[in-house]
């Protein structure tokens, strides 16, 4: 009967959202040109009269070359990590300090909780394999959140993978512990300097969070202002983060 | 700014006072007498007519001086002030004495207040001052008050949200608070059934607080467990806050002009009817109750619900008999009650206890007390030549003239059940044997002696001369303009006018001095009597007293004392009645239960619980779209 | 159609929600909507043409990329629901400790 | 004053020959002999001369506001006619009635004053019936008062004129007749001195001059109820003809009383709220139709 | 400038982590500096932005200061200072969450972008389950989680919408098109629901007496703060940016959250539950008058919030204290006359009794309705009250009066004394004199409503605002 009325709720709630998705544009034929990420891809925000833009009075800004070309407003080629990490990077500001919220939360939480116990010995192949993995596990995170504005990836899935080589580490050893009170350091400088670099993009360009670094060539390693750093320090932080979470869910209990 | 200052200065000398009632109690107690004294002398002093407009809180605040005013500031603080000088001896008994201070003071002003409040927005804020401050009082002393005083507060409460409705209700219609002001609206206004609505609304709170029929449960339980002084203010005074709204949207908004398209009988219109008619309900109910209990405090309380409908009825009819003896009946219950429950506080300032079924034979002790309470029954009975007669013959000529037959029978029932009931404590308590247990007894102190014996002297100097009084009210009258030329007193021939004959308090005095003296003359004629003496059995045991009960003669009192089910076979006749009380605890248990519901429903279970409801409000939302 | 099936997998969630008695399974269902949300977001961004990366193949802007802003909002949404996530587990974690069960049914102490 | 002093000597004299009478009717009905017709007199001054007990100061005080009450009532009654209404200005129905209950009260708290458990439970018997009487027959007061207009009485004697009220209220005539007899405390609404089985309830600590008292103050209360009767019901007239009727009243219902046996009290509360009430309202209902004969 | 207010927090949060020791002191330190900071914008006027990073907006984010946000801002900033410096025992490490969730709220309050708000909401949600998980206090923070999570989901469902249907998150882009028909249909609605958890409407309001009734901080912060930024972006969003549509549905939830709240508080027989729901309640009516959409009801709405903050701070605050360190609370003001005597005041403000704060408040509401021909509202309103009536004066009793069983008296910590009496004077001296507060909601009201200039001042305002 239960699971009844529940099929039947679920399903007038499919209804009641698939009535409402008829407002959108159909799927796949959206049209950039009214959106703000057409802006976005056009490194023009700083030039375009955004009122003029909402009115629709402005015309679509024209094909131009991007890529190789440089002191545009944002240096960084992908286009995401230019809008996460620069012209929303406040809302990544919030992300992180979601993640810090939840790791306090956890840790606050499970503070004076017994340890968690494996059943099995982890066996010879894990212990080794680990052995030669990790230091690989970790140049690939690292290669991540350095290349986040080139390529796919960044800070976050970077911090992950760290945090998976702690996992890793973790699973394989009984006895090892992460030092926490390192992490702890290191997590919280890194979201400090995140701030900080947000304080003074303040005092040098009068703006939270300004990008006060030149942005030079798109496309190469050195370019997009601070993006590339904010993305290291995200990196860390997350990597921090992460394991320190890993390192709670496995604490002893003091 | 005289006027208006008057109520906000007892305010802040009510937190002075507190604080001296911290260092010692007994100073509080008298500044507090003091205070009440002075102002009683500064109402004198106020001119009719003063009107006030004060900007304060944001709300502007108009106080108006008429003799209405007058005369009930005059009743409450006759009662509040004898109340406070027989505090400063009975507060010893007390618990909180510092706090009863304050919030005595603070009703006397909120009660001002609301006498001299000119809009009812006014009105109300004193009136929560009033109701408020009451409410903490009433819980002082007696652990079953805990539970009584909040189904006062939620009755007082209905009334008076009801009320505060009732006037933005007019105040949306007619763009003013002023009472004569939506008097005119009223007057202008042609829709019927708005009016009628605005003033039922109105009278709610009247209701409510005077304890007219569908509000009135709360007074047993309030008035009898209340702090023993502090009762006779409830029902002495804090009934004319309820009487006063009636007064205003009776004759104050003239209810027989206004209605006059919908007059149901003898000139009287249906919503004056409507009231008239709970009147007559709560008289029944008030003296059927009173009649059947045991403890005296809550027997005096249902006789406040049965006077405040005669009160009620007396206004109701509009006549200008009844509406100046429904006025008088208003000052002659206040000082009655008054002194009926500052008499039970003493008896239980000295037994400690207020059942009647477990006393008798006081009278032995202490006589003052029972004279004072003898005096202040005859007057709530309605006998000559204690003024209380008075207003009730008013009531009734009213009655008769208009003929309503049916009102009127209730109003005699009433009147002879009060008999009944009021001599029922007379008999339990202070006739009869005195038990063991208060063979050391003592009389109450002088200090509390004496404001029942002067407000029983005032009540039986008005019983013989009632014309000051009379021409205070009659005064009102002139300017409520009901019927104003008819003429009731006639000090000239010594006389009270009804529509039908007249009669002459000061001949009726004389006679009874008369028949005293024939009685007095008679008796002393004859052979002296030999003393039995009542309380032999007290002195040592195993005397009896010899008088003659069936053949036995008497060794332990307590036995053979009647109290108990005084009037047995009368109440068989109604023991299985129904009960409006049950019924409204009823209703209080459905809310509760309600609550459990929801609380079980929404905000007990689980996520799963949360998530349903979350997701019907979305479709709720999306199907109904409000 | 992607649509249609995010907001199905959104109806899954809720299903699991109103049916299962374990709170961990709560849980799940919690993150299944999160995804169909996420998913849902992505396909907003979606049309035919290239990511949003500028690389040396495309140099050029032009109007047929995908909207890089959902993306952006997604990576957001996932950490979010990550954090949630974390912070149920360990609260899961004591719930287990204290009411010595994640059953509905079988938790000690719960009903007030 | 002085056709009030003259009140209470006809009242003494009048009511207790009339008792005795009472008593050789009442003999005769029973196949007696009976009494002679001056007995009560003789009893009244035996028991006043004897040497009485006091149960304390309210006892005694109780006597006297009965006594003095019912003095009082009895100098304010009219005997048939403006000519003979002791104060015209104060013969106003309603404070004979509540002036009448002084008496009442004042004998209830010294008998209860006695402190014997039967007087109390006669009291409380008294008070229920009054309960019992008093609302029908305040109703067809009433009914005649808006009638007249008047609640004076000697006004109300002079507007009946030739038609007495018996006759153009009849119902209301009866239904009062019916609570006279309650009042009266007479045969079957004798149950708070029912002396078998109460020892004669507040009677009962009654000893020498206080008996003698009450017998006094019953006097003229007796005198108060049958003559507000026959000035209200029985039209006026002159001195003698107020005298004949009040007579006559006072047989009537003697004989009926003495044919009829005892009401336990809620019968008598439940009879008096039945009949003579619903009459008594017809009454009302009919005078305000005007349709009274 | 306004950015500090949230960067300064977090900044702090973030140092506190390795450096345990200062925490309590940086919390109260940033709480003051937050303060001061919104102090010296008194009551703008103009609509002042601040462009992250220097992207105008609508690319960018910009956070707004405009009457109304100041005032919200004002607010939150003061509650939290009070809390900064409540004994340190009471919120033992807690307070990097607290300083998160002092970060979180005033960005959520200053945020012109709807996309951001949804992440300070999230972060809002989860340190409040961290505080509400104080006590052991699980099962109900796990709950408060999974509804918050949910609501989260729809919150962040109606801003896709928003996207989708306008191709911006930016309040006053979205405000200047302005939405229609369906669309607008289903953004308000899924608003209704993601706000509506926080806003305590109901029945999405079913966290609030586990969470409120868990342990003596949560409460006080989000019973107090929180639900002051939830109920101040219910005004902005259907207000400013949706012109008051999506109104009615708001209304008649609030009506039965009014009065479901007042029954179920009825009934309640635990002290600090009892004044969670009537907290509901509160926001039941708060929310009722926003959905009458005028700028006086906006304007009352806005009063009687503050008055019912004021009042749930002190109750809460005496509440919490009591509770947790006393085993049985009758007659247990007899023991704390002062504290006894603010919770007193508070509550009896709570029902509107005159001298008190809420008596202004209520009036003026019950006269506003009038004034708008609506009387259901103004019924529902005095129903509720009778029925606080009730309970109010049954804990008084309680509290004050039942026989004592004896326990030796736990020492006041100065600050709760101190701030419960110092703002139960506020209560009467607001009665005095109401136009304190009046003119601040006035203000508020008016920029709330008032989408034009909104636009005009977030599309034509100096950049930075240093």
């Amino acid at each position: 009967m239960r699971r009844f009325f529940a099929i039947l709720i679920s399903a007038a709630f499919v209804y009641v959202m698939l009535s409402f998705i008829t407002t959108l544009e159909p799927f796949g034929k959206i049209d950039l040109s009214r959106r703000v990420s057409v802006h976005y891809l056009a490194k023009d925000v700083n030039t375009v009269d955004s009122r003029k833009w909402i009115e629709g009075n402005l015309q679509v800004p024209s094909e131009r070359r991007i890529y190789g070309e440089s002191n545009l407003e944002d240096g960084s080629a992908n286009v995401v990590t230019s809008i996460v990490v620069n012209y929303r990077s406040f809302d990544t500001l919030g992300e992180v300090t979601v993640l810090l919220a939840a790791a306090i939360g956890v840790g606050t939480i499970l503070r004076g909780s017994r340890r968690m116990k494996y059943r099995r010995e982890p066996n010879f192949i894990l212990k080794v394999s680990t052995g030669i993995l990790l230091p690989l596990i970790l140049m690939f995170g690292v290669y991540i959140f350095v290349h986040g504005h080139l390529s796919p990836g960044g800070g976050f899935p970077g911090g992950t993978v760290i945090a998976a080589a702690i996992l890793l580490l973790y699973l394989s050893n009984e006895e090892f512990t992460l030092n926490e009170g390192r992490a702890k350091l290191l997590e919280g400088s890194m979201g400090a300097l995140y701030v900080l670099v947000g304080l003074i993009g303040l005092l040098t360009g009068g703006a939270f969070l300004y990008n006060f670094l030149s942005t030079g060539r798109v496309g190469d390693l050195f370019s997009a202002g601070v993006v590339p750093v904010v993305y290291i320090i995200i990196g860390l932080k997350v990597g921090s983060e992460l394991s320190g979470v890993i390192s709670e869910i496995h604490r002893k209990g003091e | 700014m005289a006027l208006g200052l008057l109520p906000l200065v007892l305010l802040t000398l009510s937190i002075f006072i507190y604080l001296v009632s911290k260092m010692s109690w007994k100073m509080g107690a008298l500044l507090n007498f003091l205070a009440g004294l002075f102002t009683i002398l500064y109402v004198f002093t106020l001119k009719v007519g003063t009107f006030e407009k004060l900007d304060l809180f944001g709300l502007n605040i108009q106080f108006e001086w008429t003799n209405v005013s007058f005369y009930f500031s005059f009743v409450s603080l006759l009662v509040i002030v004898s109340v406070m000088l027989f505090s400063t001896k009975w507060l010893e008994t007390q618990k909180y004495r510092a706090s009863y201070n304050m919030f005595l003071l603070m009703v006397t002003a909120g009660s001002l207040g609301v006498f001299m409040a000119a809009d009812l927005i006014t009105l109300y804020v004193f009136w929560e001052i009033a109701v408020l401050s009451s409410l903490l009082i009433v819980p002082m002393e007696k652990k079953e008050a805990r539970k009584a005083v909040v189904v006062y507060a939620v009755m007082s409460a209905v009334g008076t949200y009801a009320f505060l409705y009732g006037t933005f209700l007019a105040y949306q219609r007619y763009g003013t608070l002023n009472i004569h002001g939506i008097a005119q609206g009223m007057l202008n206004d042609t829709s019927i059934g708005f009016k009628m609505a605005v003033f039922l609304l109105l009278s709610a709170a009247g209701i409510a607080k005077s304890g007219i029929f569908p509000l009135h449960i709360w007074l047993r339980e309030t008035h009898g467990l209340a702090p023993n002084a502090f009762s006779s203010v409830l029902s002495g005074q804090f009934i004319k806050l309820g009487n006063y709204i009636f007064l205003l949207v009776l004759s104050v908004i003239p209810s027989l002009k206004v209605f006059s398209e919908v007059t149901v009988y003898s000139g009287i219109p249906l919503p004056n009817y409507i009231l008239i008619a709970l009147g007559n309900v709560s008289i029944v109910i008030g003296t059927l109750m009173a009649i059947k209990q045991d403890d005296m405090k809550m027997l005096m309380a249902y006789s406040s619900v049965a006077n405040g409908g005669y009160i009620l009825i007396g206004i109701g009819t509009m006549d200008p008999l009844g509406f100046e003896g429904g006025m008088f009946h208003i000052f002659n219950h206040a000082v009655a009650s008054a002194v009926i429950f500052m008499a039970f506080a003493a008896v239980i300032y000295r037994t400690k206890t207020q059942k009647i079924s477990e006393m008798g034979g006081l009278i032995h002790k202490m006589p003052v007390t029972f004279l004072v309470y003898l005096f202040s029954i005859i007057s709530l009975a309605g006998i000559p030549p204690m003024s209380g007669f008075i207003s009730k013959w008013m009531i009734y000529q009213a009655l008769v003239r208009k003929g309503m037959f049916i009102t009127a029978f209730l109003a005699f029932f009433g009147s002879i059940g009060s008999f009944l009931y009021v001599f029922r404590p007379l008999a339990g308590v202070f006739l009869g044997q005195l038990p063991r247990k208060y063979r050391d007894v003592k009389e109450a102190p002088a200090v509390m002696l004496t404001p029942m014996v002067l407000l029983v002297l005032i009540s039986f100097f008005l019983g013989v001369w009632p014309f000051p009084i009379l021409q205070a009210i009659e005064k009102i009258r002139v300017d409520l303009d009901v019927a104003p030329s008819f003429k009731i007193s006639d000090p000239e021939n010594w006389l009270v006018k009804g529509f039908a004959g007249s009669w002459n308090p000061v001949l009726v005095f004389g006679l009874f001095l008369v028949g005293f003296i024939v009685a007095y003359i008679l008796y002393s004629l004859f052979p002296r009597p030999k003393k039995v003496d009542l309380l032999a059995p007290h002195r040592e045991e195993g005397t009896p007293i010899n008088i003659y009960t069936g053949g036995e003669f008497i060794y332990n009192p307590d036995l053979y004392h009647y109290n108990t089910k005084f009037y047995a076979g009368f109440e068989r006749m109604y023991e299985k009645h129904p009960s409006w009380e049950k019924l409204l605890k009823m209703f209080g248990k459905l809310f509760h239960d309600a609550g459990e519901w929801i609380h079980s429903w929404f905000f007990e279970p689980s996520s799963s619980a949360y998530t349903f409801w979350v997701v019907v409000t979305l479709l709720l939302v999306f199907w109904v779209r409000w | 159609m992607i649509y249609v099936i995010s907001i199905l997998l959104a109806g899954i969630g809720i299903y699991g929600l109103l049916t299962q008695k374990n709170l961990f399974k709560h849980l799940v269902s919690l993150t299944i909507i999160d995804t169909a949300v996420n998913l849902f977001i992505i396909a907003l961004g979606y049309r035919e043409g290239d990511a949003p990366i500028y690389t040396d193949r495309v140099m050029n802007f032009s109007l047929n990329f995908v909207d890089p802003l959902p993306q952006a909002l997604v990576l957001t949404a996932i950490v979010i629901g990550v954090g949630v996530l974390a912070l149920g587990a360990s609260l899961l974690v004591r719930i287990k400790e204290k009411h010595s069960s994640l059953d509905l049914e079988e938790m000690k102490g719960v009903k007030e | 004053m002085i056709k009030a002093l003259f009140n209470l000597v006809l009242a003494f004299f009048l009511v207790l020959s009339l008792e005795g009478i009472a008593r050789k009717i009442v003999a005769r009905v029973q196949r007696r002999i009976g009494p002679p017709w001056y007995q009560n007199f003789i009893d009244v001054f035996k028991a006043l001369s004897k040497h009485p007990f006091s149960n304390g100061w309210v006892f005694d005080f109780g006597v006297l506001m009965a006594l003095g009450g019912s003095v009082a009532t009895a100098m304010l009654m009219p005997l048939g006619s403006l000519k003979w209404t002791p104060f015209p200005n104060t013969d106003n129905f309603f404070v004979i009635t509540y002036l009448f209950t002084v008496g009442a009260l004042g004998m209830a708290m010294g008998m209860v004053g006695s402190g014997n458990p039967w007087a109390s439970i006669g009291i409380s018997r008294a008070l229920t019936q009054m309960l019992g009487y008093e609302l029908p027959f305040l109703v067809v007061m009433a009914s005649v008062i808006f009638n007249y207009k008047t609640a004076s009485i000697h006004q109300l004697i002079t507007f009946q004129g030739e038609k007495w009220n018996l006759f153009s209220m009849p119902l209301g005539a009866i239904v009062a007749f019916i609570s006279l007899i309650g009042m009266m405390g007479k045969k079957p609404f004798d149950i708070a001195i029912a002396p078998a089985e109460i020892a004669s309830g507040p009677m009962v600590e009654l000893s020498g001059k206080y008996l003698g008292l009450l017998q006094i103050m019953h006097d003229f209360s007796l005198f108060v109820e049958i003559s507000l009767f026959v000035n209200v019901f029985l039209g006026g007239g002159s001195l003698g003809w107020f005298l004949v009727k009040f007579v006559t009243v006072w047989v009537v219902a003697v004989l009926i009383s003495s044919v009829l046996p005892r009401f336990r009290i809620e019968q008598m509360l439940k009879f008096y709220w039945g009949v003579p009430l619903g009459l008594a309202f017809l009454n009302a209902l009919f005078v305000v139709l005007g349709l009274t004969l | 400038m306004i950015s500090l207010l949230v960067a300064v927090p977090l900044l702090a949060a973030f140092v506190s982590l390795f450096w345990k020791k200062a925490s309590d002191v940086l919390f109260s330190l940033v709480a003051l500096f937050n303060v001061i900071v919104v102090l010296s914008k008194w009551f703008p006027g103009v609509v002042e932005i601040h462009a992250m990073g220097n992207w105008k907006p609508p690319f960018g984010i910009n956070l707004v200061l405009d009457d109304a946000s100041f005032y919200a801002a004002l607010i939150v900033n003061l509650i939290f200072l009070m809390v900064s410096s409540l004994p340190v025992e009471t919120k033992k490490g807690y307070e990097t969450s607290l300083m998160l969730l002092l970060g979180a709220t005033n960005g959520f309050v200053l945020t012109g972008d709807l996309f951001n708000s949804f992440v300070f909401m999230e972060i809002i949600t989860i340190t409040a389950v961290t505080t509400a998980a104080k006590r052991e206090n699980f099962y109900n923070a796990y709950k408060y989680l999974i509804l918050g999570g949910i609501a989260g989901s729809f919150y962040l469902l109606a801003t896709i919408f928003a996207y989708g249907a306008t191709g911006s998150l930016n309040m006053a882009h979205i405000a200047m098109v302005g939405l229609s028909g369906s669309s607008l249909l289903a953004v308000t609605m899924l608003y209704t629901i993601g706000l509506g958890v926080e806003a305590k409407l109901f029945p999405l309001n079913g966290w609030v007496p586990g969470v409120y009734g868990g342990n003596e901080v949560s409460p006080i912060v989000l019973g107090t703060a929180v639900s002051f930024a939830a109920l101040y972006m219910l005004g902005r969003l259907f207000g400013t940016v949706f012109h008051g549509s999506g109104l009615n549905t708001l209304y008649v939830l609030s009506l039965v959250t009014i009065l479901t709240g007042e029954m179920a508080a009825l009934r309640e027989s635990r002290l600090l539950r009892t004044f969670a729901y009537s907290s509901v309640a509160q926001a039941g009516v708060v929310a009722a008058m926003i959905s009458k959409g005028t700028e006086n009801a906006l304007n009352l709405a806005y009063f009687h919030l503050t008055n019912d903050v004021i009042a749930k701070f002190v109750i809460f605050l005496v509440a919490g204290f009591l509770v947790y360190s006393y085993r049985d609370l009758n007659g247990v003001f007899r023991k704390h006359k002062l504290l006894g005597i603010s919770f007193s005041m508070a509550t009896f403000s709570l029902v509107g009794f005159p001298m008190f704060a809420g008596f202004q408040s209520k009036i003026r509401m019950i006269m506003e309705a009038f004034s708008t021909k609506d009387f259901l509202f103004p019924a529902v309103l005095l129903i509720a009250t009778a029925i606080e009536v009730g309970y109010v004066i049954r804990w008084n009793v309680r509290l004050w009066f039942e026989e004592e069983t004896f326990e030796e008296r736990s020492k006041v910590p100065l600050t709760i004394g101190f701030f419960s009496f110092a703002l139960a004077i506020l209560l009467v001296v607001v009665f005095l004199q109401p136009d304190v507060f009046l003119e601040g909601t006035q203000k508020m009201a008016k920029a709330l409503l008032d989408t034009e200039s909104y636009v005009n001042g977030v599309f034509s305002a100096v950049k930075g605002g240093m």
